[in-house]
């Protein structure tokens, strides 16, 4: 990438690097070239001639998705000639476009709708019937095929071939009656299938998860990060009156690229389903501010005599800033010495070499390091938790994140002297506590987690806490409080400037910046 | 430069020229007598209250009949307009802005309107008949407002005839409205880029003559009340301020007139077609309440002349500009077509995209000054609106203009402050 | 029987005489003050129906009009100023943001009046025709005289507890055994 | 029409006027915030601008943007002289105070409550700066661009209607 191009597009001069294409050449420099087929992430196609642009010396009009770069080249994206061309194909594409958009779902997001408004903006010239095509072809268990919305840009075939490394999808027949559609008696039914819907500039392919169930526009956007798997893929939740409806990648190429699989969409469900909304003190609902004193009150007399029989858990699916600040509770002001990380267990068959991991922890990395960073050595995992409960060790026990135990050990766990539990979730622990306080799930805090490849990265707050719910750092700092510490953070950010110079694994990583809530009509970036 | 040139005020019946001290008034001083010894003592008047017009709240201290102190309260009519229009497309804030001013709603639609154009840059495309029937009906809510203002305020007073017979020709206006705009009060007419349809056949004709009997009643009240003694006594020197104060407050409009500033944007800074109109700006020389509802019942008529001028002068055309950016396309269009219905949607949708930059645009409102300040970042929808409630300036005054007066003269004095909750606290 | 005959018999002519002679107290906030002016005015003369005689303090009016948007920071005043009006009292939501909070959703408009006070008639509208004024009025004297008012009912309720206690009172039997 | 104004401001406060602009003829200069009384001082009083009214102030909140969050925003207006001029001064998040305005345009006393309450921006030597519009147990200032739209925090609700 050493050598570059020096080249004029509209009369500016500009130099990028040798083997670029026009097309985003023309986007550093900030002007956008329309087109439907072209994606960075696919190879190029060059089939729907919507980014014609002229090169001088060149008779005719060249699409700028397939031209690389040459040293002196001078390109015009926007003359007389070019617009001519981009209506005209604009043009033809809208002949067999069915009038769907207000029960169309990509309207609002749709690349054909935004070129037409922002290049054509002239009336339909045609007066006879459009070609009919099916409308609802059932592609396979994520999928549903609109073929008549479907403008032939062949994205989706090459999002299969190269993303998932399957060939499922292919068009057949020519002219106006080209369909896309798999082969006879298949089915799209790769992990990485809902990508297709990403990339598909129309409404042609619609996710069965997300089909009629929202309109686009009226979706608010925050940028975070999947909670799936240790990949940590960039994510964007789109969420509306506090909830969240859909996950949608976001391009980061050290991480996921464009993509993410099947599976990391539908995280955003657990997020929201069998939460726990209040605090309970021995299963009974009360107060949050009653329920920490409770927790101090049962924490104090085992405190006092034997300190060495209680234990923490950290979470392996809770951000760093909340298992840095139950560390910093336990190890720092408790003294405690038992310290355990529960994770999920992994599951092999699910990892792949593309994006999908076997450890379906999004932060185990995380927790080891933080409990590393307390002297911990982070190997006591949730059988030797198992282990210290059956042998009954343990007296009490500080519990972070919904850990799910054999039944034995939770009957061993209840009959604890203390067991406080800082929980998202009801499960069979959290009926077993003596006090559960419900925290905040992973679209309702700020926080950073660590990825597999030890990569720090921000998930930002999309809406308010459900129920009566609140970020875990902040209950286990109310406690840490009533026992006597001196732990107070006005902001998560607080925690993760001390974080950041206290831990090594964390050193050099950034906080970022606040994303401003953004609804998606008013976010010029999609469609 | 120098100030343009004013034609003097026209002399009116039923105004006396020079004003004299009406025999038998009797001056405050001499309520307050040395034999009754009074100790100061809060009161808490509003913000439910039947003295004030609105809900605003005071808590004042009183010594006896005279007020020492006056700390007037608001918020119990904050609407959050600047919180819902970073929530709304530039079309969908026309009706907030109606309620902002909701005596006077197609003043703050032009004004508003006219801030977007001016963001947009194509306040020279838009049709001339578009701009005629907007200055025609912003005039005509102009009336109404004052119609409103002059009648609660003298209802107030006592006058519950004048209320009768103002808000008799408040409905003629109201109805000879609806007929253009399909509402009331809340018209949403003026859109960006125009208005929403023309004039209906035979409007201007019927209008003409509604004009002629409004004229009449605002005569006929004129002559009953403005040299009326009692109405006087409650309302002369009551609430003074001086043209230096005046201007050093931010006020506007009428108030501003009132005090002897002839400041009116219509004239100092003419949007659509003020500068071909021929109107007189009337201005007051004492600033009291007297002079605040003088005004006003000269502007009505100022009001009613330039839309006869209007009507004289407008031609037939479009009533909206012609772009594919900012008008919606034809129905049969938008039913039958891919493409018109793309475009209808997008416009709806993701509203008029207005290229990033900051713009303060004003127009002369009921009340004075509405000036529109927006901050566009190239989306559908305003970054940052904020609002100048005329209103606004002139009541935070209010205080100190009732200090030392009689409690009995909060009533002219926040009548023709005209404060209306909707357009101050937004 | 015959005294239940003559005391429900009563209660309508009560009722009756109620519904033709309500006291406002117009809780004007907004924009549709304008409205409610137009309908107190020459043109929609609401005194046609009974309910000319806007009483400007709560203490003597027994219909409460929510005329416009209600704030957060009005909620405790309006709830105060329902608590002194007196016994039986009625309440019309006059506009849709009394009703629902209408296209206000935000910080510090309240989603709805009967969030503070409960609500007998709702008005839609932003803000509502003066036609569609007097047809809620006509409809709360519906309700009125069929003893639907939400005092009305709490009257009811409350007597019919009271009875009940009293019942109970003269059925104890004295303890045995002490 | 008012481009003479923005001249002596760049002749009188070199040091003070960051940047001029002009868009769609709303003549704007940015100001640095400890020079700022100075400038608008020197605006009201100077023969040439004598900008004698203050239309309106108010601050506007860059969440997420480089540079400063918060900015001032006064728009100035001459009666007699009939011109004006908008000056924009930033103002840090972690220090959002400004010296106040009314020592120059009493009338300006509302809008800056108005700005405390919406923006959390303090205005130094202000007569008394209490909330405008919101009530004083509200908590947060509801313009700021991270405050949710609907996030209401009740006074008062009948029973069964939390």
């Amino acid at each position: 990438m050493s050598e570059t191009v020096k080249l004029t597009i509209d009369g500016r001069e500009i130099e990028v690097p040798k083997g670029t294409n026009i097309l985003e050449a023309a986007k550093k420099l900030g002007d956008e070239i329309s087109h439907f087929c072209y994606h960075p992430g696919l190879s190029i196609a060059a089939s729907c001639r919507q980014c014609l642009v002229e090169i001088s010396g060149n008779p005719k009009l060249q699409p700028s998705c397939q031209m690389t770069v040459t040293e002196g080249m001078k390109v015009s994206t926007a003359n007389e000639r070019v617009i001519t061309a981009r209506r005209q194909m604009l043009e033809f594409t809208l002949v067999n476009h069915p009038v769907d958009c207000p029960i169309c779902d990509k309207a609002g997001e749709c690349l054909l709708q935004r070129h037409y408004f922002d290049w054509d903006r002239k009336s339909s010239r045609v007066d006879m019937d459009k070609v009919h095509k099916p409308k609802k072809v059932d592609l396979g268990p994520t999928i549903v095929l609109d073929a008549e919305r479907c403008i032939l840009c062949s994205r989706c075939i090459r999002a299969c071939d190269e993303v998932a490394g399957v060939h499922q999808l292919e068009f057949v027949n020519r002219g106006d009656h080209s369909e896309l559609t798999t082969a006879p008696g298949q089915l799209l039914d790769n992990p990485y299938s809902v990508n297709t819907v990403d990339v598909c500039p129309v409404g042609a392919l619609t996710a069965k998860d997300f089909r009629f169930a929202m309109r686009a526009w009226e979706l608010y956007t925050t940028p975070s990060v999947c909670n799936g798997c240790a990949t940590g893929c960039n994510v964007e939740v789109h969420h509306a009156a506090g909830q969240t409806h859909r996950l949608v990648p976001r391009p980061n190429p050290d991480v996921n690229k464009y993509w993410m699989c099947d599976e990391g969409r539908l995280t955003y469900k657990a997020a929201q389903t069998n939460r726990l909304a209040g605090a309970t003190i021995d299963g009974l609902p009360a107060s949050p501010e009653k329920a920490i004193a409770a927790a101090a009150a049962r924490l104090q007399p085992l405190l006092d005599s034997e300190r060495g029989a209680i234990g923490v858990v950290f979470s392996a699916t809770h951000s760093n800033e909340d298992n840095w600040v139950l560390g910093r509770l336990a190890h720092e002001f408790l003294g405690l010495q038992r310290a355990y990380i529960a994770a999920r267990a992994p599951v092999p068959e699910r990892a792949d070499k593309i994006l999908r991991d076997a450890d379906v922890n999004p932060n185990l990395k995380g927790a080891r390091a933080v409990a590393g960073a307390f002297g911990q050595s982070g190997q006591g995992d949730l059988v030797a938790l198992a282990a210290d409960l059956r042998s009954g060790k343990l007296r009490g026990l500080i519990v972070l994140g919904d850990v799910v135990l054999p039944d034995d050990v939770v009957d061993a766990a209840a009959r604890l002297s203390a067991l406080v539990l800082v929980t998202t979730h009801q499960g069979a622990l959290e009926r077993a506590a003596h006090v559960a306080l419900p925290a905040a799930a992973w679209p309702e805090m700020h926080g950073t987690i660590t990825n597999r490849d030890g990569r720090v990265q921000r998930m930002r707050a999309a809406y308010e806490p459900a129920g009566k719910a609140l970020p875990a750092w902040e209950l286990l700092a109310k406690l840490a409080r009533k026992l006597g510490a001196t732990m107070e953070y006005p902001y998560p950010r607080a925690i993760f400037k001390e974080m950041v110079e206290k831990v090594a694994a964390f050193a050099g990583a950034e906080w970022g910046k606040e994303a401003q809530l953004v609804q998606l009509r008013f976010a010029n970036s999609r469609g | 430069m120098q100030e343009p040139s004013k034609p003097p005020v026209p002399v009116l019946p039923g105004v006396p020229a020079q004003r004299t001290v009406v025999l038998g008034q009797r001056g405050a001083q001499d309520l307050d007598s040395d034999g009754l010894p009074t100790e100061p003592m809060k009161i808490n008047m509003g913000p439910s209250h039947p003295a004030m017009h609105g809900t605003v709240r005071m808590v004042i201290t009183v010594d006896g009949e005279r007020i020492r102190d006056a700390d007037i309260q608001l918020g119990y009519m904050h609407r959050c307009f600047e919180k819902e229009s970073e929530y709304a497309t530039y079309t969908q804030i026309f009706p907030y802005t109606d309620r902002l001013n909701y005596v006077s709603p197609l003043c703050n639609n032009v004004g508003f309107a006219l801030a977007v154009e001016k963001a947009l840059d194509i306040t020279r495309k838009i049709p001339e008949r578009a701009q005629y029937i907007r200055m025609i009906v912003s005039e005509l809510s102009r009336i109404t407002d004052h119609l409103t203002c002059l009648g609660a305020s003298s209802m107030e007073l006592g006058a519950f005839t004048i209320f009768l017979w103002m808000l008799k020709a408040r409905e003629w206006l109201f109805t000879d409205l609806e007929e253009v705009t399909g509402a009331r009060l809340t018209h949403s007419y003026v859109r960006v880029g125009g208005v929403v349809a023309d004039l209906p056949t035979g409007w201007i004709e019927k209008v003409r003559d509604r004009l002629t009997r409004v004229e009449a009643v605002i005569d006929e009240c004129d002559q009953t009340i403005s040299g009326l003694r009692i109405f006087r006594d409650r309302m002369e020197n009551v609430g003074p301020f001086t043209r230096e104060q005046a201007i050093a407050w931010g006020w506007t409009g009428p108030a501003l007139r009132s005090a002897g500033v002839d400041y009116d944007v219509r004239k100092d800074a003419p949007y659509l077609f003020y500068d071909r109109m021929e109107f007189d700006v009337p201005v007051g020389d004492r600033g009291d309440c007297y002079d605040r509802f003088m005004v006003r019942m000269i502007e009505m008529r100022q009001s009613i002349k330039i839309v006869r001028q209007c009507f004289d002068q407008m031609k037939p055309g479009d009533v909206i500009v012609d772009d594919g950016r900012i008008a919606l396309p034809p129905k049969n269009e938008v039913y039958n077509s891919i493409e018109g219905m793309i475009n209808h949607f997008k416009i709806i949708m993701d509203g008029i995209r207005v290229p990033p930059g900051e713009t303060y645009s004003y127009s002369e409102g009921g009340n004075g000054e509405l000036g529109f300040f927006i901050v566009a970042d190239g989306s559908g929808r305003p970054y940052k609106l904020h609002c100048r409630a005329p209103c606004f300036y002139v009541l935070q005054t209010a205080g100190a203009q009732i200090k030392n007066a009689l409690i009995s003269d909060i009533v002219p004095v926040f009548g023709m402050a005209n404060y209306i909750a909707g357009e101050c606290e937004r | 029987m015959g005294l239940e005959f003559t005391t429900t018999k009563m209660a309508d002519a009560i009722a009756w005489a109620r519904k033709f002679s309500l006291f406002t107290y117009p809780f004007v906030t907004a924009c549709c003050g304008m409205e409610y002016m137009s309908t107190a005015g020459p043109k929609y003369d609401v005194a046609r129906f009974g309910a000319e005689f806007p009483r400007f303090s709560p203490r003597q009016a027994d219909l409460l009009f929510i005329v416009g948007t209600i704030t957060e920071k009005m909620g405790p005043v309006l709830s105060r100023i329902y608590q002194q009006m007196a016994e039986p009292k009625w309440v019309v939501a006059f506009g849709v943001c009394a009703c629902t909070g209408g296209f206000y959703q935000n910080y510090n408009t309240m989603p709805g009046a009967d969030q503070v006070v409960p609500v007998d008639v709702y008005i839609p509208g932003c803000p509502p025709r003066p036609e569609q004024v007097l047809d809620g009025l006509i409809m709360l004297q519906e309700r009125i005289q069929k003893h639907e008012g939400h005092s009305q009912v709490r009257y009811r309720e409350e007597q019919a507890l009271a009875n009940k206690q009293e019942a109970l009172a003269q059925i104890r039997l004295p303890a045995a055994g002490k | 029409m008012s481009q003479k104004i923005l001249d002596r401001l760049l002749e009188k406060f070199p040091d003070a006027v960051l940047s001029t602009s002009n868009f769609r003829g709303d003549e704007v200069a940015i100001v640095k915030r400890e020079r700022a009384l100075d400038v608008l001082r020197f605006l009201k009083d100077d023969a040439e601008c004598l900008l004698d009214m203050a239309r309106t102030v108010t601050a506007i909140d860059w969440l997420g943007r480089d540079g400063d969050r918060f900015e001032m925003v006064y728009q100035l207006y001459s009666i007699t002289r009939k011109h004006g001029v908008r000056i924009k001064v930033p103002v840090p998040e972690d220090d959002p105070t400004i010296d106040t305005c009314t020592t120059l345009w009493p009338g300006m006393n509302w809008a800056e409550r108005e700005a405390w309450d919406m923006y959390g921006i303090k205005f130094r030597g202000h007569p008394d700066l209490r909330r405008m519009f919101m009530y004083e147990e509200f908590v947060g200032h509801p313009l700021r661009k991270d405050y949710p739209k609907e996030k209401r925090q009740p006074l008062i609700r009948r029973e069964g209607m939390v």
